[in-house]
């Protein structure tokens, strides 16, 4: 996109603070996904010190991590943050200048559960039924697009707005019929509190994606810091991607909300190969994706302008930093070069 | 003359925050998307108005607020008084009292939704709980230092409890008590509004929340302000009545 | 304890009694939980509660969560009582700074606290200092509350002995209003408590998250450990219970003067 | 001198009942460290209807002895009975007015005394009607909707006796009722208080600092001594009531218990040196 | 009679200053919806080193006029002056015993007395040696550590006295401040404040019921009566101090002062029927 053309900054700055939901284990926050697997592998830490650039983590917790990195990115507190793509789009359209430099892989998956002892095979059976959901929570897109697959309307159902604390006990005690969540359903399937009864595993294209996105002005005016930084995501992946790294992943990951057990079965039955979860190439699925995402909240008047893709995504580090570290088809997708369209 | 200042300085004081947070917006001190303007709030109202959108989670809110404040608070009042009269009473409930009192309510919520489902009399408990306790703890923690000397008369007399309450303790401890009640209120809305984030449709922390997570600040701003305005009001009444109470001294 | 030193006296089972609602509480709690079922997940076994405070205890997590809670609600406590104190004692005496003020605070008190996120995060950031600020100022409102009004209550016909004696400004205020005050005062100190204990929990909910029995209470929900969960309200409430105990102590004896009922 | 009983006393109606008896009362305070003894062995008997005055130093323990058998306080030894019966806790039969006035500072001067009725099965009407009767006993018509702030100290304590009387108690114990009463208004309201007591028979139990009060009103002065409270002369007055003021045996009595009370074997000294005063 | 100025009275030093003048003084409080004329034309001048006694019904405006002089009140119509200088606010020079002890509950008797030292500039030794001292004058010895609520009522009146009295102000007002205390002790702080008027030479007015007190101290007595307050007659009494309280002059004023204050038009009635009462 056309990006106004400020000039690199002359003097680096002190710090590059990367903020990253996360979860406190033995006290102390763990970071989702490949942010702990960039802090373990400390050679983000080792190239930014290179530079006199000291490196800060900002760990955020689930509930309430879109808006605090919303207002961290506003306030220009935070650099670089790795979540989701719903509340990203919304600051966007908010008027923070952030985009999108890497993908995730192929994003989180979302699942229906059913309350013990309802006989319900589809969404379709839950119709007059009440479903709890937690609103303008990510998932609830790949909740719309379920339902437009089906003709249905959110107006079909009895819907509560629960936070998932709140919904998993309205389940458990059988005070709503079905919740409507990410993969922690696989946990109160365990419990027994209900029958997962779909998921977006039959729809792989209705994941929620994340990504690591950044500050715009911070990359214009850092450009190599940016780079360095995309690049240590990029070998943060390629480290998950080896199935011998695997059990050592699920570890760290287990160190969530989720048993390593139930993490296998969320990343059960996938199809394709184990690095396919960890592809931080932008491919035409991503922006398509935002796309859908721009077109979705839009028309429900969720945020107030619809963003371009291309104002939002940015390939070019990505794509630079594969090839610099020499992972050029490493991952399957394919890269977006150019403008994004 | 006194009157005089006393209205100036309580008109000036909030308009010249306004006039420093216009001001602060106006030079562009902070990002705009995080800290709003007035006047962006005040076109943020004029269209959460339009849509209806503020006069139903008030509506909503306020209901709740009305149930579970008013329950809470009156049973909060009787059962500080109870503990403060009662040595049994005291005895037996109030170690329990004092630990229970600290813990927030929210820490209680999946046990509250498999007792109480997920519909409106769970989220009235749920106020109801915070306003009860800092009414009696007021009211508990001051007739305690009530003078002997009135316990003493209204012994002679033999008044019977609901006099000694009414017409001895409550006077005696009115600004006290009033103070805690006035708490409670502030601790109602904050549970309100944190309760209606975690399980509720409307409301005005619904709307809030779905302001922050919209990135909507100045409609945040709006459940702010309304918010404030609302608790100011109800607070004032509380005021009123304390000077009502307490016309005694002036008299 | 020798027994010497052991007063027989001073350990009258009244306070036995205390026990009776807790414990009736649990044998129903463990009734609810052999129900099985939906129950069981809302209402964990009294074993499995033990069994995870054990082992929350021996991994160390317990101290380090309840340590950093405690230590932000104390020092929050410290500080927005502190400071409440002052601006109670400010509106309290003086009348313009009453007038000018009450406006502001009655109506900013009633905000609730998810209003100022935003503004506090984008002040200070999501780390310790906001958590301490949003701590700090749930204790700051009952304290300016009960100031104010414990100093409004003193009575003209002590404030005209010290007009006798010519007490200056300061000295009338220490050695009259500020005595009058104080059991109101400790009224608020009291009130702060429980607000201090709750915004504690609340915010290592809602700002970054690190060590605190709040963050690992939320975890815990979201990995329907209600076993932990319980731990952690047990914590939270044996604590405040204990420092109430403190600070009622310390009330009684600087309150000796009073004649009240025992 | 002999008792004369009530009965023959012209005027004066006795009840059978009011009969008061303290026996071997002890009353100590924990003081700082040490024990204070404020009663010590005291013994009693006070006749149904006998009108018994109490007279002694500052501090010897008579409003203390008023509060117990107020029964206001229960921690003495020994034991308190009216009519046989265990004094045990406070008792409308048994009438106390303190010796500062207790008035509730946020009601007003007639909901103060209406407060004594709270437990009277009389109607609305009837308490309203001597609740005013009352006021103008004392002669406070005219301040009924004052609060006591607004009262001068010898009107707040008229409004305490008014509040006393009001449900007429068969015991009333009164705690230097006059102390703040100029004489006119105190003559008046001991002749009132005579003839209520005369009226209804009841039984009083009066601390005055006034030894011609107490021998004006008095069946019988009763002096106590401090250090620990005790009783170290009783005076049977047997004058019938009311009685005339310029008596010569009520100025014999009252010589009689003034030396008795000035017997004391040390008073404190003239202790204080003036440092200040320019004209030292 | 003809006025003996106090130089003339063996033992008397008197200072030069401590005038009070009291002119045209009006006073009212605004009571529910009405005006209570409380003090109306009162005018009075009180010479240096001179002890005016004030007697006069309940209620009639003594205490408010103490109030006036003391500085504690200034919304009233007139002027009053000190040495000529007109009164404004409170003063050490002018000290006040309150008609209630007020001593304040939170703190001991000797940090209570010790208050109205707080701004003498003297040394802590030299404080701690006064409290001491008046503590002992006022028989209290003992009690230095005690908090008002242990005292006896009479005992927290003594407290009062000795804390108006250990700053020594050139002019004291006393509101009966004898008034709940037996004979002895009455006698004894009489004579102790004779003895510390007579050292220091200050101007004393002092309110009393008891008109022997009134006499016995006082150079000159003035009547009060009420509706509204104003002095309807002044004694002087032109006797060297101290006097004997058995002078026939003495006993001569006293009748006559209480002929004047009984010389009311109309006294409250008995209004109060008894309804209750078995023997009826
Ligand atoms: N604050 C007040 N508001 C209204 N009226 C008042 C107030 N203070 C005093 N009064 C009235 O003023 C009158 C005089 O009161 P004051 O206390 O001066 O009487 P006093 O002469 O000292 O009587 P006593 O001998 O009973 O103490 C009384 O009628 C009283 O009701
Ligand atoms: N609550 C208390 N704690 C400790 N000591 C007390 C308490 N109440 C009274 N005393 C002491 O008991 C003694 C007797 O007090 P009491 O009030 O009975 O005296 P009194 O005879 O009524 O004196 P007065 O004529 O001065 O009213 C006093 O020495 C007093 O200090
Ligand atoms: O109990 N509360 O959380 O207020
Ligand atoms: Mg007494
Ligand atoms: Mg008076």
């Amino acid at each position: 996109g056309e990006k106004p053309a400020s000039k690199p900054a002359a003097k680096l700055p002190e710090t590059v603070t990367i903020a990253a939901i996360s979860y406190t284990y033995q006290g102390k926050p763990t970071f989702n996904g490949l942010s702990q697997v960039v802090i373990n592998q400390g050679w983000l830490e080792g190239e930014l010190k290179k530079k006199g650039v000291a490196l800060n983590w900002l760990p955020v917790p689930t509930s309430v991590g879109g808006p605090l990195i919303n207002e961290g990115f506003a306030a220009k507190r935070i650099d670089f943050a790795g979540y989701g793509d719903f509340p990203a789009l919304i600051a966007k359209s908010g008027g923070v200048d952030i985009r999108a430099i890497t993908s995730s892989g192929q994003g989180n998956n979302a699942y229906l559960i059913v309350r013990k002892g309802l006989e319900a095979k589809s969404i379709e059976d839950l119709k007059g039924k009440s479903l709890a959901i937690h609103r303008g929570r990510p998932w609830e897109l790949t909740l719309a697009k379920l339902l437009d697959s089906k003709g249905l309307k959110l107006t079909d159902f009895k819907i509560y707005n629960l936070n998932p604390q709140a919904a998993y006990s309205a389940l458990a005690a059988g005070k709503v019929d079905a919740v409507f969540t990410l993969s922690e359903a696989i946990l109160q399937e365990d419990k027994g509190a209900g029958t997962i009864i779909w998921s977006t595993k039959s729809n792989p294209e209705w994941k929620m994606r994340t990504g690591l996105f950044a500050r715009t002005e911070f990359t214009t005016q850092n450009p190599e810091l940016t780079q360095t930084v995309v690049n240590a995501y990029i070998k943060a992946a390629h480290w998950a991607s080896q199935p011998e790294n695997r059990a050592a992943f699920l570890e760290l990951a287990s160190r969530g909300n989720n048993p390593t057990s139930v993490l296998e079965r969320d990343y059960a039955n996938e199809g394709g190969d184990w690095k396919d979860h960890f592809s931080p190439i932008i491919d035409q699925g991503f922006v398509s994706h935002f796309d859908d995402v721009s077109k979705y909240t839009f028309e429900n008047k969720l945020v107030q302008k619809e963003v371009a893709s291309r104002d939002f995504i940015d390939p070019t580090f990505v794509n630079k930093g594969i090839d610099e570290l020499g992972l050029t088809g490493f991952w399957k997708e394919t890269p977006v070069t150019g403008p994004v369209q | 003359m006194k009157p005089d200042l006393k209205l100036i300085l309580s008109v000036s004081s909030p308009l010249l925050l306004l006039i420093v947070w216009q001001a602060v917006t106006a030079f562009k001190l902070f990002p705009p998307e995080v800290l709003v303007s007035p006047t962006a709030v005040v076109a943020a109202f004029g269209e959460v108005i339009a849509t209806g959108e503020l006069q139903r989670h008030l509506s909503e809110s306020l209901t709740r607020l009305a149930g579970g404040f008013t329950t809470g608070a009156s049973l909060g009042l009787l059962f500080g008084l109870a503990l403060a009269l009662s040595k049994t009473v005291e005895q037996v409930f109030g170690p329990t009292f004092q630990a229970l009192r600290q813990i927030p309510v929210l820490a209680f919520i999946p046990m509250l939704i498999l007792l109480l489902g997920i519909d409106e009399v769970f989220k009235i408990v749920i106020i109801a709980k915070a306003a009860f306790f800092p009414v009696a703890l007021a009211a508990y923690d001051s007739v305690k230092g009530v003078p002997k000397s009135y316990f003493e008369v209204s012994s002679l007399y033999r008044a019977p409890w609901w006099v000694l309450i009414s017409k001895i303790l409550i006077p005696a401890t009115i600004p006290n008590i009033l103070a805690g009640v006035r708490l409670s209120l502030t601790r109602s809305w904050l549970v309100l509004v944190a309760a209606e984030l975690i399980v509720a449709d409307s409301g005005l922390g619904q709307m809030m929340e779905m302001g922050r997570q919209m990135f909507r600040l100045d409609i945040v701003m709006v459940g702010v302000i309304v918010a404030g305005v609302i608790g100011f009001g109800l607070d004032r009444l509380f005021q009123l009545l304390q000077a009502h109470a307490l016309r005694w001294k002036t008299a | 304890m020798t027994l010497k030193t052991l007063n027989l006296n001073a350990f009258k089972p009244v306070w036995l009694l205390g026990l009776i609602p807790p414990v009736l509480f649990l044998l129903w709690w463990d009734h609810e939980a052999a129900k099985g079922g939906a129950n069981a997940l809302a209402f964990v076994s009294l074993a499995q509660v033990g069994q995870a405070l054990i082992d929350m205890f021996s991994s160390g997590e317990l101290a380090l969560s309840y340590g950093s809670s405690l230590g932000r609600a104390l020092s929050g406590l410290l500080i927005g009582g502190g400071i409440g104190t002052l601006v109670g004692i400010a509106m309290g005496l003086s009348k313009p700074v009453e007038w000018a003020a009450s406006p502001i605070y009655n109506s900013f008190r009633q905000v609730p606290i998810l209003g100022w996120l935003p503004l506090i995060g984008l002040w200070f950031g999501s780390g310790d200092l906001s958590k301490l600020i949003i701590v700090a100022l749930s204790a700051f409102y009952p304290t300016v509350l009960y100031t104010f009004e414990g100093l409004k209550q003193v009575e003209a016909r002590l404030l005209d002995v010290g007009r006798v004696y010519r007490l200056n400004g300061w000295q009338t205020f220490w050695r009259i209003q500020w005595p009058a005050a104080l059991p109101s005062i400790f009224t608020g100190l009291f009130q702060a408590l429980a607000f201090t204990w709750i915004s504690t929990i609340g915010v290592e909910l809602l700002f970054s998250s690190g060590a605190g029995l709040g963050a690992m209470m939320q975890q815990a929900q979201l990995q329907a450990r209600l076993d932990i969960v319980l731990v952690c309200i047990l914590f939270v409430g044996l604590t405040g219970f204990a420092i109430n105990f403190l600070i009622k102590r310390l009330s009684q004896h600087v309150l000796s003067w009073r004649s009240v009922r025992a | 001198m002999d008792y004369v009983p009530h009965s023959q006393i012209p005027g004066h109606k006795v009840k059978q009942t009011g009969a008061v008896s303290l026996k071997g009362i002890k009353k100590q305070f924990n003081f700082k460290d040490r024990e204070l003894k404020v009663l010590s062995e005291f013994s009693l008997d006070v006749q149904p209807g006998e009108f018994v005055s109490i007279v002694g130093p500052s501090g010897c323990g008579k409003s203390t002895l008023l509060r117990l058998i107020a029964g206001l306080d229960d921690t003495y030894d020994g034991t308190i009975t009216l009519d046989g019966q265990r004094v045990a806790g406070t008792s409308l039969e048994r009438g106390l007015v303190f010796q500062d006035h207790r008035l509730f500072p946020w009601m007003t001067l007639e909901d103060n005394i209406a407060l004594a009725l709270t437990n009277r099965q009389i109607s609305k009407d009837a308490k309203a009607k001597l609740v005013a009767d009352h006021i103008a006993l004392v002669g406070l018509k005219g301040f009924e909707k004052a609060f006591p702030h607004q009262l001068s100290g010898g009107m707040a304590q008229r409004a305490a006796i008014a509040r006393s009387l009001v449900n007429e108690p068969k015991v009333l114990l009164l705690d230097e009722p006059f102390g703040a009463l100029d004489a006119l208004t105190r003559v008046h309201l001991q002749g009132e208080l005579q003839r209520i007591w005369l009226a209804q028979g009841s039984t009083m139990i009066m601390i005055t600092h006034d030894v011609e009060e107490a021998l004006y009103l008095g069946d019988r002065v009763v002096v106590m001594q401090a250090n620990p409270g005790r009783i170290t002369h009783t005076v049977d007055v047997n004058l019938p009531h009311p009685r005339d003021r310029a008596s010569p045996v009520l100025h014999r009595l009252k010589d009689e218990i003034l030396a008795e009370l000035t017997n004391v074997p040390e008073a404190p000294n003239s202790v204080v040196r003036l440092i200040k005063g320019d004209d030292q």
